[in-house]
């Protein structure tokens, strides 16, 4: 008996590889790789993808590991390559460790992008840049620092230990708590939540623990944000720690009604995957070249243009990130 | 008969048994007294039921996980099954919020004494190897995690209030969480200790083929422990939403080896027959302690994991040479 | 209720037969048991009394023929059936639960329960277990862990398990395997109180000693055959021992008189904490030395500190006049000492792989080259040893699993003697063996003494040790009480020595 | 005893033939598998797409090999993934402190031959601790080790031809060199495991620890050669792996403890021991890859194949225990 209901679910997935396969037909075909599925941030990036192969007509293929690792998506990428697929877009979970196999997909003439968290220059021809690096650093502490006045002590909560974004991210926290306005405020720590749910959950209160007066949390991450304002309410700690950072609107609009964020940052995942697709497109479709400078209409988002990264590669600027706070999140908590 | 002198020393080693959970209270004790030194809040009542709470979902698990080691089992789906679980309660609470809170802790068992069944079907009435059938089902109750899910994530706002004050209220001074995991413990120690069908498990493990020949359905047995187990991942996995107030795809990765090393711990043998319910509570303690206590005094999040194994590995090697010590200390008084 | 059928069996075996895939294990085997009475069931390993009992329990079905239980037919589906009926078992390899105390060893499969919830009743149960253990004239302490103990204590648990379940069928399979002369007597005894009190007991053994001391009456299978049932007062051993094997066997302990020649291995003073103490003795070319005393005496550890498998702390051992450490197995074998341990099946065997396998299992560096194996080197001398051993099976590639017990251990013999090793030990080597096996091994013994090697032989069955061995040392509870020469020694001298009256 | 007596198999079947069935079951689930893919995607039949699909993460394979010893032993070993990462940080932090190259390669495989028989030496000297504790433990202590060491830091600039090792081909053919690297490695390890008096000895260790014992077999130190081989192949595969990446960071091979178990088993080698042989690892090595290559081919989400390869194992596994009760209960009725 069992053994039928497996031989039945089996070929289910057998007819849905079908059904994917008889998309091969169009024009071109996009992938779009991202850290892992499973995750609300990446799908609205897809349904942004899938909204940008409408509009150009193209086949948007959306794959990711179920757990964010570099390995699973070196495999993913291979997979693509030997499909022949047109472009890769992909939002690494390694800066460095994606190069060699996005060098051998630009040698089979695949399009390499990468957009999100960016990889090395040498592995890419473009990155698609959420936002301005420097600038979400900055913008995290100013908030923290009206927050709390200016005074106090307060801590990171990031991602892994090995994140990217996060990094380049903390760096220009440090950077900008260096001006003299905020002297009186003090970085005391940074730690790690590996963007499990259990793990930052239990890093936020035992800085609460540790650090008596903690004042103030940065958590640059999704789920260390959530975990942080779960936190924050749980330990009654509503307004005596306040709490910023990068988060989904639909996971944090419970803690920026109850008080425990006043108010948090993202930009629009997918306004950021249908940039992606829709500039694979037009590279493909060789509308434009990618050289620095160059200026172009991009569908919905308007006008975009491709500037200089920081790292020495090229890429194009989505906007700044969104503030959210009591006043907009009901709009926004059903979106993404 | 010449019993009697082998006997009494027999039974002297039997009592000293006992202190390999002694030697495990010692251990939880000094280490909290020595954080206790460098943290004066680690020894607040404040702090210790905090820490209680952390433990309460673990040790949980560690019954389930317990009573399938002593069968000479191992159950790696559990993790992926908190997560199953935990997702399909938290999507039906998104549809039918007016269901109270209570019951969704037994639609949880529910499901997961559903899922156990399926992997004891398969580990019983298949004969496929434990280690190798919940690896399986663990692979396979992590995808149909994200594929009920749809990758979405249930988020706090989307769970009625009372479902998150379940985890958050106290009864008695006690957070409810801590109530469940007493009451879970109370109705367990009875059932091992008290009822024929705990016994006989206990002889499944002990010698499989002599349970058969005096009459115990082996399968049957076997076939229990893990819909046990299931129905025990099934309500940690709606105290986990709750706690969290979140459900995730990805939550609990990788925590069976945190669940199996609470019962190792507890001196749970992974040949089988061994286990004992006060073990497994000392042993998820003792992962409590260290989860909760090297953030609280601010241990570098890099030393972490390193000192998690070398704690373990000390505690067991410790508690060894202590019963090894007693041991030979029986040998040295019996009279020759 | 079958007031009606007053002299009918209480259990009747009609064309029994049993078949397993290329096997027929039973065929058309008839078996009847009397109220009150004890029957004994022999015949040589591989006859077919172990599958005939578990047909009786429930824990086979037949594949052919009809079980008549009090006149009735019946089918025992499985073993609950069985024991709800009132048969119960003693199996020969007693089947505990080492992790458990000896109460839930007595009581799993039938616990007192409190009526209405069914909540165990530990106070009662452990009660009613030293109870029980009383009757049974042992003193052992119903929490201590079954692990722990003696397999003659292991023993006790499983008989008083019996008695708890009030049986009115008993099996049991060679209980007496693993009992001293003494704890036999007290079995003895037991059962015959039980045929008192009406209970029918079905008595397997490879001792005629047992059949002749209890049985009433005996059946002799052959080769899945029933050979017939006697009344054991109108049987002769030597008859029934014909109708065992089919042929007659002249004596059991052949050992011939060869000089005895230089001393070989020494040992002084050795001793390990907790186990035994200040054990000294020398053994010679040409000679088998027996070690009598009561199992748990140290016998074994004794020999497995010699061998190497559990250190010596205290004592020396001299090869052939030079002292040796030895601290492990390896070593011993490179002094030329080998051991041929108690439990053939867990320590002699490794029962999947073939025969071949298993001979050239602790030489196998002699048959390679730079670590390559060479295998045919290796067959060639399992080959020899296979058929000076006369191994019952139908080529050295057979899995040792699927040898009779008797052959299993001949199968442990060459690997002692692939080993060439000189200095043997061998601890009760024919226990649990058939007759026809025991003589086999017996006159093994005796021509490789005779070849100038030096043997150690520790047994529990006196004839045994009297028969075989040139001199004799007694333990008791780890120390050296006696030692005799061939001569002087007796069975009742050794038992008093083992128990040493009146310390 | 009698009772084994019972249990003669007509014609015993040796346990080499058993293997030969397991491994033609193998075969015959690689060719379907190849069948199918080849219908579902016409890119599964481009060699060079083929060989370059084989040679993705190998290194794994690698560490099969000796996993798969153990577990024929009758011990477990879940602390290689750690291992690998640990020897790819140090590599790496040599390397960047001025060693050359090769002796960098050096330390990586010394490196996991330390921590292989650190391993091998608590699991045979301390009796009582067992391999899962023991490996368990040292999976969270190895990889904290490399987080200590390397922080949130990655290092990366490793001289041009050491990517050859894992992207690089013979000659001018399509076969990845990592793939006749492997070759030579299971070839060697299928001897030593299968022609030599000490796969012999592993064999016997893993169906009857205590009666090799008795047999004069040095039972722990084989055990501390098979932890130790199990940390030299972890140490080379952080080899390939980190010419792979380009760079080492302490988060690499997270999660291949348990692949690679898997794999081992599915091979035909049982954990409880002195079951199965390197060519079912390889074989299962193979029909994991084209599943999953397959699978890639046609898009299939990663959650999804998460399910289809839980069920295979477990199918896989479970099929020839339902073969052999259908035949038995056929031979008893029919």
């Amino acid at each position: 008996m069992l053994q039928k209901i497996l031989i039945v679910i089996l070929s289910c997935f057998l007819l849905i590889g079908m059904f994917s396969m008889s998309a091969y037909a169009d024009e071109y075909v996009i992938a779009l790789v991202v850290k892992n599925v499973g995750n609300p941030f990446f799908d609205a990036v897809a349904r942004g993808g899938q909204d940008a192969c409408d509009d150009l007509g193209h086949t948007l293929i959306f794959q990711g590991p179920p757990t964010p690792t570099v390995e699973g998506q070196i495999e993913i990428i291979e997979n693509l390559i030997a499909q022949r697929v047109d472009a890769i877009c992909v939002s690494a979970n390694d800066y460095d460790a994606l190069v060699p196999v996005m060098q051998r997909a630009m040698d089979a003439g695949i399009l390499a992008i990468s957009f999100d968290s960016g990889i090395h220059p040498d592995g890419r021809l473009l990155h698609i840049n959420q936002a301005d690096f420097e600038l979400i650093g900055r913008l995290q502490v100013q908030a923290i620092a009206e927050m709390i006045d200016f005074e106090g002590e307060i801590a990171v909560l990031s991602a892994g230990a090995t994140m990217t974004n996060q990094n380049i991210w903390i760096e220009w926290m440090q950077e900008e708590l260096k001006e003299p306005e905020y002297e009186n405020m003090e970085l005391v720590t940074i730690v790690y939540g590996d963007d499990l749910r259990d793990k930052s959950y239990n890093e936020a209160m035992g800085l609460f623990k540790s650090y008596p007066d903690l004042r103030g949390i940065i958590s640059p991450t999704t789920v260390g944000i959530g975990a942080t304002g779960k936190a924050i309410t749980d330990a009654g700690l509503i307004g005596q720690v306040q709490l910023t950072g990068l988060g989904l609107p639909s996971e944090m609009a419970e803690w920026i009604q109850n008080g425990a964020c006043q108010a948090m940052f993202l930009w629009n995942p997918v306004d950021l995957g249908y940039l992606t697709t829709y500039v694979a497109g037009l590279l493909l479709d060789g509308e434009i070249s990618g050289a620095v400078g160059e200026e172009f209409a991009a569908g919905r988002m308007g006008e975009k243009v491709v500037t200089e990264a920081e790292d020495g590669g090229i890429e194009v600027l989505l906007g700044p990130p969104f503030r959210f706070d009591a006043s907009n999140i009901d709009e926004w908590k059903d979106v993404y | 008969m010449n019993d009697s002198n082998h006997v009494s020393s027999v039974d002297f080693l039997k009592n000293l048994r006992g202190f390999r959970e002694l030697g495990l209270v010692v251990f939880i004790v000094s280490i909290s007294l020595l954080i206790g030194a460098r943290n004066p809040r680690f020894l607040t009542w404040g702090n210790l039921h905090d820490m209680l709470l952390d433990t309460s979902i673990l040790s949980i698990l560690a019954i389930g996980m317990m009573l399938v080691l002593v069968t000479g089992g191992i159950d790696l789906s559990a993790e992926s099954g908190i997560a199953l679980t935990g997702m399909i309660v938290g999507l039906t609470l998104i549809r039918y919020p007016q269901i109270p809170a209570v019951l969704t802790l037994f639609m949880g068992m529910a499901l997961g004494a559903g899922f156990g069944a399926i992997t004891g079907a398969i580990v019983a009435g298949g004969r496929v190897i434990p280690i190798i059938a919940t690896l399986g089902m663990m692979y396979v109750y992590r995808g149909l995690t994200f594929i009920v899910s749809g990758g979405r994530w249930v988020n706090a706002y989307e769970m009625p209030d009372d479902f998150k004050a379940m985890a958050t209220g106290r009864l008695l001074g006690f957070s409810n969480l801590i109530l469940i995991a007493i009451v879970v413990y109370i109705v367990f120690t009875y059932f091992i200790n008290h009822t024929e069908t705990g016994r006989q498990i206990f002889a499944v493990g002990s010698n499989r083929e002599a349970a058969r020949i005096i009459g115990i359905r082996t399968n049957r047995i076997i076939w229990l422990v893990y819909t046990l187990s299931g129905a025990l991942y099934g309500l940690a996995g709606v105290m986990w939403i709750a706690r969290y107030a979140s459900a995730q795809s990805d939550s609990a990765s990788g925590y069976v080896f945190t669940i199996v090393a609470a019962c190792v711990l507890g001196g749970v043998a992974i040949t089988g027959g061994v286990g004992s319910i006060s073990g497994i509570l000392l042993g998820s303690i003792t992962i409590g302690i260290i989860n909760n206590a090297l953030p609280m005094i601010r241990v570098s999040p890099f030393w972490r994991t390193a000192l998690t194994g070398a704690i373990i590995l000390i505690a067991v090697i410790v508690n060894i040479a202590i019963t090894r010590n007693i041991e030979r200390k029986a040998l040295l008084q019996r009279k020759i | 209720m079958n007031g009606l059928k007053m002299d009918t069996y209480v259990l009747e075996l009609k064309n029994i037969s049993k078949y397993f895939p290329g096997v027929k294990a039973l065929e058309e085997v008839g078996f009847n048991l009397k109220k009150g009475e004890i029957h004994a069931l022999v015949g040589e390993n591989g006859a077919g009394k172990s599958t005939l009992i578990k047909i009786i329990t429930g824990v086979l079905q037949p594949d052919e023929g009809e079980i008549f239980f009090h006149g009735e037919k019946i089918v025992f589906s499985d073993p609950t059936v069985a024991q709800k009926n009132l048969i119960a078992a003693i199996y020969q390899n007693p089947t505990c639960f080492p992790h458990l105390s000896v109460t839930e060893n007595i009581f799993m499969g039938h616990p007192i329960v409190e009526p209405r919830t069914r909540r165990l009743l530990w106070n009662e149960m452990n009660a009613e277990a030293m109870r029980l253990l009383k009757t049974l004239g042992s003193e052992l302490n119903p929490g201590s862990k079954m692990g722990d103990l003696s397999v003659a204590q292991q023993q006790m648990v499983e008989i008083a398990k019996a008695l708890s379940l009030d049986a009115r069928i008993l099996i049991m399979d060679e209980p007496t395997a693993a009992l001293t002369s003494r704890e036999t007597e007290e079995l003895y005894e037991i059962t015959r109180t039980l045929r008192k009190k009406g209970t029918s007991v079905v008595f397997i053994s490879h001792r005629f000693e047992d059949i002749y001391q209890i049985a009433d009456r005996v059946t002799v299978l052959r080769d899945g055959k029933s050979v017939g049932t006697w009344n054991v007062s109108e049987i002769s051993e030597g008859e029934l021992i014909k109708a065992m094997v089919g042929r007659e066997i002249s004596q059991l302990f052949p050992k011939s008189e060869v000089p005895i020649g230089d001393e070989v291995l020494r040992v002084e003073g050795l001793s390990r904490v907790g186990y035994f103490a200040d054990i000294s003795f020398s053994l010679h070319e040409g000679e088998i030395l027996g070690f009598s005393g009561l199992v748990g005496s140290g016998r074994s550890e004794v020999a497995q500190a010699i061998f190497g498998i559990h250190p010596y702390d205290g004592g020396k051992i001299f090869v052939r006049g030079k002292e040796v450490p030895i601290d492990s197995p390896w070593k011993a074998m490179e002094m030329g000492i080998g051991y041929l341990p108690e439990d053939r099946q867990l320590q002699g065997l490794v029962l999947p792989l073939t025969i071949t396998d298993n001979i050239t299992l602790s030489t196998l560096d002699r048959y390679a080259r730079k670590g390559w194996l060479k295998s045919r080197a290796g067959h060639d001398i399992s080959q020899k040893l296979f058929s000076l051993l006369k191994i019952k099976a139908s080529s050295i590639f057979d899995k040792t699993y699927s040898l009779s017990g008797g052959n299993q251990q001949k199968v442990v013999v060459g690997k002692l003697l692939a080993g060439e090793l000189r200095i043997l030990i061998m601890d009760e080597p024919t226990k649990g063996v058939d007759v026809g096996a025991k003589s086999a091994i017996h006159k093994i013994m005796s021509d490789l003494a005779a070849n100038g090697f030096a043997l150690i032989m520790i047994s529990s069955e006196m004839p045994e040790i009297l028969g075989m061995s040139d001199s004799i040392v007694v333990m008791r509870e780890g120390r050296i009480t006696r030692t005799f020469s061939r001569e002087e020694a007796n069975q009742e001298k050794l038992l008093t020595a083992a128990v040493e009256v009146g310390r | 005893m009698e009772s084994t007596k019972t249990s003669i198999i007509p014609g015993g079947l040796s346990l080499r033939e058993v293997f030969l069935r397991w491994e033609w079951l193998l075969v015959g689930l690689i060719v379907g598998v190849s069948i199918v893919n080849g219908r579902l995607s016409p890119h599964f039949w481009d060699y060079a797409g083929l060989m370059d699909a084989m040679a993705v993460f190998l290194e794994k394979g690698f560490i099969v090999l000796p996993v798969a010893m153990i577990l024929i032993s009758g011990e477990i070993d879940i602390s290689v993934s750690s291992i690998v990462a640990l020897s790819s940080v140090l590599m790496a932090l040599s390397f960047q402190a001025g060693l050359p190259m090769v002796l960098a390669i050096c330390v990586a495989v010394a490196v996991g031959t330390a921590c292989g028989a650190f391993n091998g030496f608590l699991i045979t000297r301390i009796p009582g601790l067992s391999s899962v504790i023991v490996t368990l433990a040292a999976n969270s202590l190895f990889r904290g080790i490399a987080y200590i060491v390397l922080g949130d830091r990655a290092v990366g600039g490793f001289p041009r031809w050491y990517s050859y090792l894992s992207w690089g081909y013979l000659g001018s053919s399509s076969i990845p060199f990592i793939i006749l690297a492997f070759g030579i490695v299971a070839v060697f390890f299928g001897l030593v495991l299968h022609k030599t008096t000490f796969g012999r000895k592993v064999y016997a260790i893993g169906n009857n620890q205590v009666a090799a014992r008795f047999s004069g077999i040095p039972v722990s130190r084989i055990k501390l050669i098979l932890f130790t081989l199990a940390g030299v192949m972890s140490g080379l595969a952080a080899v390939f792996l980190t010419s792979k990446l380009g760079s080492s960071r302490p988060n690499v091979a997270l999660g291949y403890e348990l692949e690679v178990i898997a794999i081992a088993v599915l091979g035909g080698v049982s954990p409880a021991g002195g079951k199965g042989g390197i060519p079912g690892a390889i074989l299962a090595l193979i029909l994991m890859r084209l599943l999953r290559y397959g699978l890639g081919l046609i898009n299939v989400p990663g959650q999804v194949m998460l399910v289809v390869i839980g069920i295979i194992l477990v199918l896989v596994v479970m099929l020839p225990n339902l073969i052999g009760s259908v035949r038995i209960s056929r031979k008893r009725f029919g």
